[in-house]
């Protein structure tokens, strides 16, 4: 294997092609909702003036088809000549607020935030509907916390190929390859048995395209991983599930999962119906039993223990860098220094509030500390020891867009683990039903072989490329703003961020408020 | 598809009136699409039937059922337990369902709950219009595409009449003269010459004037 | 009352004769007159077929005209296969105004035994209806659409009825139907089966209809042993009982006509030996010169007088 | 048929309290308690919009006992599905046509547009429904 | 080790159709009737074929409480028929205390007896009031240097209500110098009280003491409430009574275990008269839970009463207050004031009021209890919807007062099953075996404002924004 090169997007100027990607579904939901009436005569005007799209009309067909509602820039089309609610002969067209808004989302991934990522997944680019897509509805950490108002003064101009977003994975000095990303995130580890291979695989062709990292999760590790292998971090978690030798060489990365921010302590839990011939196959086990990680690993019960494991994968791949994924105890600052005294490359913070194919609510709710407390604290006490530059902070657990990745290193993390987002890309609904009977019924977390085949690889690929590459753009202008050419600059620097309650009544004015469920309807 | 409509609860209520446990069978594709007998229209009637009767002082127990399509046997099937507690069965489906189910429950009366009107399309929502006769010989590609003998109020093969007036037909202005239709499609097309065909007579034989009408298919019989 | 010669005799009570006349497949006026002239004294009315098997013919109304000029009594034939009630209606109203006094009221053959299968059929209404239709304008002196009619037309009006057709016990139900839409006679299909055909008029009995309406029985001489075959076996309704063919496929071939008109003679006296029976209707198909010969033959010649 | 009508007269003289089925959208009335007020037997049943009113609810509801059926919707214009509650109208208007022909009287029947949150027009289409149905009596197809 | 304890579960189906969240927007007009295409055919988890069912009932003409809002309908629809809403009537459940989703998550609880398990992460906001700015730390995992536990192995959920000797006498031929009182322990540390409110019929109470009695914990209980029937569960009533009236009560207090005497001047007084009927006899106190309870709470400690019984409001909330504090803080003050009066390992404590979730249950035994009563979650259990008509003596609409008390005691095992399985979720993340040495814990849990002080102070200075913001 050979060391690999130092490559991102700030040097080699060539980013990943975005292709239009439209969504699976024939009607897809967006913030405004257009209604066309049987007073509409098929005069074709709408068509001939919206220049979003939302009305079409075939060449040479007699009518116009069913609004396509979710290209609606919405009621502040009204300002523009060609608003066809205005212009229609007939009024036979009607706009409104989309009332599905308020039954899509949550409080963390909120309606909106759904529907721009879906965007950015289709286009490539950021919305053109009036979308707030980086701050959520919970009401603290990354949703209360906002960028300071830049000074103008400082605006760089210069184009995003010349931007550079790349972090160094190896900063231990150990004579191990060096692995530099060309995006501060790579995705999070999805098992083969709680996605749909389409899915992982798609996610490892993405990875490859954008110069980034996916983690095959404790699920094995599939055959159809392999031409993408150096874009594929090998998990070895408690199961120990599909963990062999010629896995651990495939590997770039190998990251150690001691535990997992929506459910540490408790192992992976895979119900049996998404045990299938082929999930048990991979991970040698019986069709239609649950599987349950066991917890913790048996043979670790010290740091000492723990040194043992990373130095035995070391030894089967010299060339493997070693991340450890950890959740945020209360003590993380010390479990971050007694993982990089064991040896890791990378320290994986994973925050409460990420995502699960499926936890006890009770846990979801009440593990660990949000990610956005253990980022500070953790930088600061590997600034403290003096070892903040020797290892890779990565953050995960409730960081779903450009912004809070933006935030999160900017509170002290070298880059992000991207989950959920993933999947938002992927159409997920966050109806959070992954775990029951045959699975997600959008074919995302499932192994059903109906459900499972509902899209491609192809299709998730250029999904994932063209959010990140919306995401880069956010991250682009914002280091513009900021009169910085490198997301490695932003690193830590808490001083350009504010949090809302931390801020005296006129100085929280002039930031763009915490927005409120419903404030739309 | 075909177009029906369901028929006033007043002449329903006549056909059903002798029967006391009724079962309201809804067809699931043709009447479904055009309202007439789809799982709504069903409860709808079963509720109407159900208050009228009780107003009266007279007690009917309806049932409710909708099967996919009235007109297949695996789907008639699925509706035998159901009939076999009733005493009659008022079939929403179109003409063709309804016989289909009573040719199958050979000991029950099964009424009709719908007018089946034409075979059509749907022009957009809420109006269906009658583009197909069933004539067993179909003659579209002299004609544009447009049927003259559903759509032409005199099945006129040879061009319009002299009723025709600013596209619409002598009949009511609310009918576009099939003919005006067909000139200006040809127009389109740029096949003129075709209008100055002399058209013969048809042949009605294998429409319905030739008796009812079977369909034989040999390779489908063993 | 109509001026209908047919319906003198029969309310006379005495027994009548009519027979059935085919126009020609063309315009020939001659052919017309040659019938005519063969069957004017030896029967009462003269039914003119209405395209009948659904070939095309001469009109019947045209043919009931000629006719009628030459002092016959004529039977106008009329089947709903191929006019609309529009049609039938005024169509009626001419034939009237053409002295025809007498309209049997017929559905008529599907066009497929014809010779223009292509055709469309009409079947507007059907006999029953268009019987009931004659018997308003005559009565109520209104058209279908209730109209009141200028001078409406008073026509004897008949109908026709097969004993012979299944299922067997709706034909009676079927002929009182009949009866109370309108007909005031009935000429029933041939008769070879004289067994079927006393039942039947046995049950017509019973329930009073031979009281309401004349009953014609339906009289076909058979001319040979192949008719006979072709009757029972393509003519829809009919009925030919097995001993009937084997008595004319008993004899030799040039004997047959004979053996036929023996039989014919034979069915003659038996239908007038039933109670109800008020005359005998000949359909001689296109043989129309042995209809004398019959006549006198069952001593039914001379015909009684009328006004 | 003559125990009903006999039921309906019994009933008209000793001051009938008329039972009456409300669909409200919760755009259109926020807060039904505002109808107790009426002195009818209401029911109320919440829809998410005026289009959930399904023909056939306001049969069930009239099976049900309902003396009469009301459905409050919100104004043309002013509903967030755009059209649901022309649509409401609509059916109301197809149902009020049948429960006529089966002679039930179509005014125990009706649809009223109420802007958002004015509990005084609610009040008021209860009000003019209860004063109708008091001079057609009670359902009989109670 | 003690037999294993389970509750067993079994489905208790409810018997009315819970009130779901999702109402389906129908545009039928525009409906193409596109047969098998048809996404009303294609639903996975069949929610039209059952609705429809269901349309006789004119109650809730649309529920959707099956609908898991994955939106295929909306988006596959070929003519694009469907929207989404949220069922106003789910949205009208139970209050801001008790919402909907309290209420849907414990009436699945109740029919199906698992906890609640979902994917995609907490959906929730980042902190609420109360027991919802805690959170665990159940990180037990990454810190192996703790005494583990180690795999799903047996975690105790047993606690005592009886008063324990701190020492043990022994003579000189090391036999027990001392009478041991009777130990009075509860398999689980959840106890049974009437609710405040509520139909609340012979099938209720029936339902919760024949639950109390099958998986052995107790139910709080006014003598009014004794009838013949309810008197065959005596074992698991702690019959509630007063300084004055509990004379007249004896034979109820000699067939219970424990009985409660409401807080009193002198109370202290009664105990020897109460335990000279029935010798052995654990005594708890009851009382509310307001601004004096914890000093109270230290002078109870010192006599030899074996557990207080604080009742909060039924939102989770002290009482006779104009700024009523949160449960988590009153628990932690009485348990404070205990520890620091050095009489904490005396007596016992027991908190009712708005004990809502199996968190709660969790959370309190961190911040100091040794138990928890619950009162209106076991109506929710039997499907009430918290809608307060019979406050108004109006019909309740699930029919409360004809509950069956087999079906009764059913869905209250089973909801009590799923909060015992996730206080077992919750303890063996803490590496914790016994759910005594959960009580007072809080170094298993991670504080709100702790947290925003350590980590946001030094970032962003001082909060402006009192309380959780």
């Amino acid at each position: 294997m050979v060391v690999q090169q130092r490559i991102h997007y700030g040097q080699a100027s060539r980013l990943p092609e975005i292709v239009e990607t439209p969504s699976r579904y024939r009607n897809p939901i967006g913030k405004y909702i257009v209604r066309r009436s049987s007073r509409c005569t098929s005069c074709g005007r709408c068509a001939k003036l919206c220049p979003y799209g939302v009305h079409v009309r075939y060449e040479g067909y007699s009518q116009p088809l069913r609004p396509r509602s979710d290209r609606c820039i919405g009621t502040k089309c009204e300002a523009n000549k060609f608003f066809c609610v205005r212009n229609c002969p007939q009024q036979a067209l009607s706009v409104g607020i989309n009332p599905i808004m308020e039954t899509l989302g949550d409080y963390r991934w909120t309606p909106e935030m759904i529907v721009g990522h879906w965007y950015m997944a289709e286009t490539g680019n950021l919305p053109v509907v009036d979308l707030e897509y980086s701050l959520g509805f919970s009401g603290g950490g990354f949703d209360k916390m906002r960028f300071r108002i830049p000074d103008k003064k400082d605006y760089v101009d210069i184009p995003d190929v010349e931007i550079d977003t790349s972090i160094d994975l190896n900063r231990r000095d150990d004579g191990r390859p060096q692995r530099t990303l060309s995006l501060p995130c790579y995705s999070g580890g999805m098992s083969f048995g709680s996605t749909a291979l389409s899915v992982i695989v798609g996610r490892a062709r993405a990875a490859k395209r954008l110069n980034t990292l996916t983690s095959t999760g404790e699920g094995g590790y599939p055959l159809e991983f392999v031409p993408y292998r150096n874009s594929v971090i090998t998990q070895i978690a408690t199961g120990l599930f599909g963990v062999r030798e010629e896995t651990i060489q495939y590997a770039p990365v190998v990251e150690f999962k001691y535990a997992q921010g929506a459910k540490p302590g408790l192992g992976g839990h895979l119900l049996g119906d998404k045990v299938t011939p082929e999930v048990a196959r991979m991970r040698e086990t019986v069709v239609g039993s649950a599987l349950f990680s066991p917890f913790p690993f048996h043979s670790v019960y010290s740091v000492e223990d723990h040194k043992k494991h990373i130095d035995w994968v070391k030894e089967i791949n010299p060339l493997a860098l070693v991340s450890v994924k950890v959740s945020t105890p209360t003590d993380a600052d010390m479990v971050a220094v007694g993982s990089y005294y064991a040896g890791a490359h990378i320290v994986h913070f994973d925050g409460c509030y990420g995502g699960t194919g499926a936890a006890p609510d009770i846990a979801k709710k009440n593990i660990a500390m949000p990610i956005e407390y253990a980022i500070p604290k953790v930088h600061r006490f590997l600034i403290a020891e003096g070892l903040r530059n020797k290892v890779c902070l990565m953050a995960s657990g409730g960081v779903r867009n450009a912004m809070d990745v933006a935030k999160a290193i900017a509170l002290g993390a070298d880059g992000c683990v991207i989950g959920t987002a993933d999947l938002i890309a992927l159409e997920c609904v966050r109806c959070a039903n992954c775990e029951s009977g045959r699975g997600c019924p959008r074919g995302i977390a499932t192994t059903d072989p109906e459900l499972g085949c509902m899209l491609t690889e192809e299709w998730v690929e250029q999904r994932l490329v063209n959010m990140y590459m919306a995401w880069r753009k956010q991250w682009c202008e914002l280091l513009r703003q900021f009169g910085m050419k490198s997301m490695r600059d932003l690193v830590g620097r808490s001083d350009l961020l504010v949090h809302l309650d931390y801020l005296d009544e006129d100085e929280r004015r002039k930031y763009t408020p915490a927005p409120k469920p419903g404030a739309a309807l | 598809m075909i177009v029906a409509e369901q028929k006033p609860i007043a002449e329903i209520k006549d056909i059903v009136a002798p029967y006391s446990r009724l079962l309201v069978l809804g067809c699931g594709t043709c009447v479904k699409t055009c309202f007439a007998g789809g799982e709504d229209e069903v409860a709808t009637m079963a509720s109407a039937l159900r208050l009228a009767f009780k107003k009266d002082g007279k007690s009917i127990k309806v049932e409710e059922l909708t099967v996919e399509r009235q007109c297949e046997d695996e789907f008639i099937q699925q509706a035998a337990p159901c009939v076999a507690r009733n005493h009659a069965v008022l079939s929403l489906a179109c003409g063709v369902g309804v016989q289909m189910v009573a040719s199958r429950f050979t000991r029950i009366p099964v009424l009709p709950g719908v007018n089946t009107t034409f075979m059509g399309q749907l022009e957009k929502p809420g109006l269906f219009v009658e583009r197909c006769l069933g004539c067993g010989d179909c003659i579209l590609d002299d004609f544009a595409g447009i049927c003259p003998m559903s759509r032409c109020s005199k099945k006129l093969l040879n061009g319009p009449c002299g009723g025709s007036q600013n596209g619409k037909c002598e009949v009511s202005p609310d009918i576009d003269c099939a003919w005006q239709t067909i000139i200006e499609r040809f127009k389109a097309f740029g096949q003129m010459d075709r209008l100055t065909r002399y058209y013969p007579p048809r042949n009605w034989s294998r429409s319905y004037a030739g008796g009812p009408r079977k369909l034989v298919r040999e390779d489908h019989m063993v | 009352m109509s001026g209908s010669r047919l319906q003198q005799i029969l309310s006379r009570g005495e027994f009548a004769v009519t027979a059935e006349a085919g126009p020609p497949r063309g315009a020939n006026l001659e052919a017309v007159r040659r019938k005519g002239a063969l069957l004017k004294d030896y029967v009462d009315a003269v039914n003119v077929t209405d395209n009948q098997t659904a070939i095309v013919r001469m009109c019947s109304m045209a043919a009931c005209a000629h006719l009628h000029q030459m002092g016959i009594d004529p039977v106008l034939q009329m089947v709903t296969r191929d006019r609309n009630r529009i049609a039938l209606q005024s169509d009626l109203m001419g034939a009237y105004s053409l002295g025809i006094r007498n309209v049997l009221c017929l559905s008529g053959d599907h066009q497929t035994f014809g010779s223009q299968p292509d055709a469309m059929n009409v079947f507007d209404i059907d006999s029953m209806n268009l019987a009931h239709a004659v018997k308003t304008m005559r009565d109520e002196g209104k058209d279908m659409s209730g109209f009141s009619l200028d001078a409406a037309p008073q026509f004897f009006v008949g109908a026709a009825e097969n004993p012979f057709g299944d299922p067997f016990e709706y034909r009676v139900m079927r002929l009182a139907k009949k009866v109370a839409a309108g007909a005031d006679f009935i000429q029933t299909q041939c008769v070879f089966d004289v067994k079927r055909f006393k039942d039947w008029m046995r049950q017509a009995h019973e329930q009073g209809l031979t009281e309401k309406v004349h009953i014609l029985a339906g009289i076909t001489p058979l001319k040979s042993a192949r008719m006979a075959k072709y009757m029972a076996t393509k003519v829809p309704g009919m009925r030919v009982p097995e001993q009937v063919l084997k008595r004319i496929e008993g004899v030799p071939k040039e004997k047959a006509a004979e053996e036929g008109l023996k039989m014919c003679l034979e069915t003659i006296q038996e239908v007038r030996a039933i109670s109800g029976v008020h005359g005998i209707h000949i359909m001689a198909v296109e043989w129309e010169e042995k209809v004398p010969e019959l006549v006198k033959a069952a001593g039914l010649y001379p015909r009684p007088k009328v006004a | 048929m003559a125990l009903s009508v006999a039921k309906a007269i019994s009933a008209k003289g000793k001051g009938f309290k008329p039972r009456i089925t409300v669909f409200h959208c919760v755009s259109a009335l926020t807060d039904a308690s505002v109808l107790d007020s009426s002195g009818c037997d209401i029911q109320v049943v919440k829809m998410p919009c005026g289009i959930a009113t399904r023909e056939v609810f306001l049969l069930r509801a009239l099976e049900s006992g309902a003396d009469a059926v009301v459905a409050l919707v919100c104004p043309e214009g002013q509903c967030r599905h755009l059209q649901g509650n022309i649509r409401a109208a609509k059916r109301v208007a197809r149902m009020k046509k049948l429960v006529d022909e089966i002679g039930l009287d179509g005014r125990r029947l009706n649809l009223f547009n109420i802007s958002r949150g004015d509990a005084q027009a609610a009040e008021r289409a209860i009000k003019q429904t209860a004063s109708d149905v008091a001079s057609l009596g009670p359902n009989p197809a109670a | 080790m003690p037999k294993k304890y389970a509750i067993h579960t079994k489905n208790a189906n409810p018997r009315f159709p819970p009130v779901g969240k999702y109402a389906t927007v129908e545009f039928r007009e525009d409906c193409a009737g596109c047969c098998s295409a048809c996404v009303k055919k294609k639903c996975v988890y069949g929610i039209f074929k059952e609705n429809f069912l269901h349309w006789s009932s004119m109650q809730e003409p649309e529920y959707l409480y099956i609908c898991k809002g994955c939106y295929r309908c909306v988006q596959d629809c070929t003519k694009g028929i469907f929207s989404m809403s949220i069922n106003p009537e789910y949205r009208a459940l139970g209050d801001e205390y008790w919402d909907p989703d309290i209420i849907s998550s414990t009436w699945a609880q109740a029919h199906t007896g698992r906890i609640p398990v979902s994917g995609a992460g907490y959906r929730g906001p980042f902190v609420g009031q109360g027991f919802d700015s805690i959170w665990t730390d159940m990180s037990e995992i990454v810190r192996p240097t703790r005494d583990g536990i180690h795999g799903r192995e047996y975690i105790n959920t047993t606690v005592e209500l009886s008063r324990r000797p701190t020492r043990l006498k022994f003579n000189q031929d090391m036999s027990l110098a001392m009478d041991l009182p009777p130990i009075l322990e509860v398999p689980l540390p959840v106890l049974f009280q009437k609710p405040e409110f509520g139909v609340l019929g012979e099938g209720v109470l029936l339902s919760v003491l024949k639950a109390a009695a099958a998986m052995g914990s107790l139910m709080f209980l006014k003598p009014e409430d004794y009838s013949p029937a309810v008197a065959q569960y005596r074992e698991s009533i702690v019959p509630c009574l007063t300084a004055q009236d509990y004379s007249e009560h004896a034979d109820m207090i000699r067939n219970s275990r424990m009985v409660e005497l409401a807080y009193g001047p002198s109370i202290e007084r009664e105990y020897s008269r109460l335990r000279s009927i029935k010798p052995g006899l654990a005594i708890a106190v009851g009382m509310p839970l307001d601004a004096a309870t914890a000093d109270r709470a230290l002078a109870l400690a010192q006599t030899d009463v074996d557990t207080i019984h604080l009742y909060g409001s039924s939102h989770g909330r002290e009482v006779d207050s104009n700024a009523p504090r949160y449960m988590k803080d009153m628990i932690r003050q009485v348990h404070l004031k205990l520890l620091q009066g050095r009489v904490r390992d005396k007596i016992n404590l027991v908190f009712s009021g708005g004990m809502a979730m199996a968190e709660h249950m969790a959370k309190s035994l961190i911040c100091g209890a040794d138990a928890v009563a619950v009162d209106v979650i076991l109506l929710v259990a039997l499907e009430c919807r918290l809608c307060y008509r019979c406050k108004e003596n109006k019909p309740c609409p699930v029919k409360l007062e004809e509950v069956p008390p087999e079906w009764g005691a059913q869905r209250i095992l089973n909801l009590v099953s799923s909060w015992r399985n996730q206080l077992i979720e919750v303890m063996g993340a803490f590496g914790i075996r016994e759910a005594r040495r959960v009580r007072g814990e809080t170094g298993r849990s991670l504080w709100f404002e702790d947290l925003e002080k350590e980590n946001f102070g030094p970032l962003f200075g001082i909060r402006k924004v009192a309380g959780i913001g």
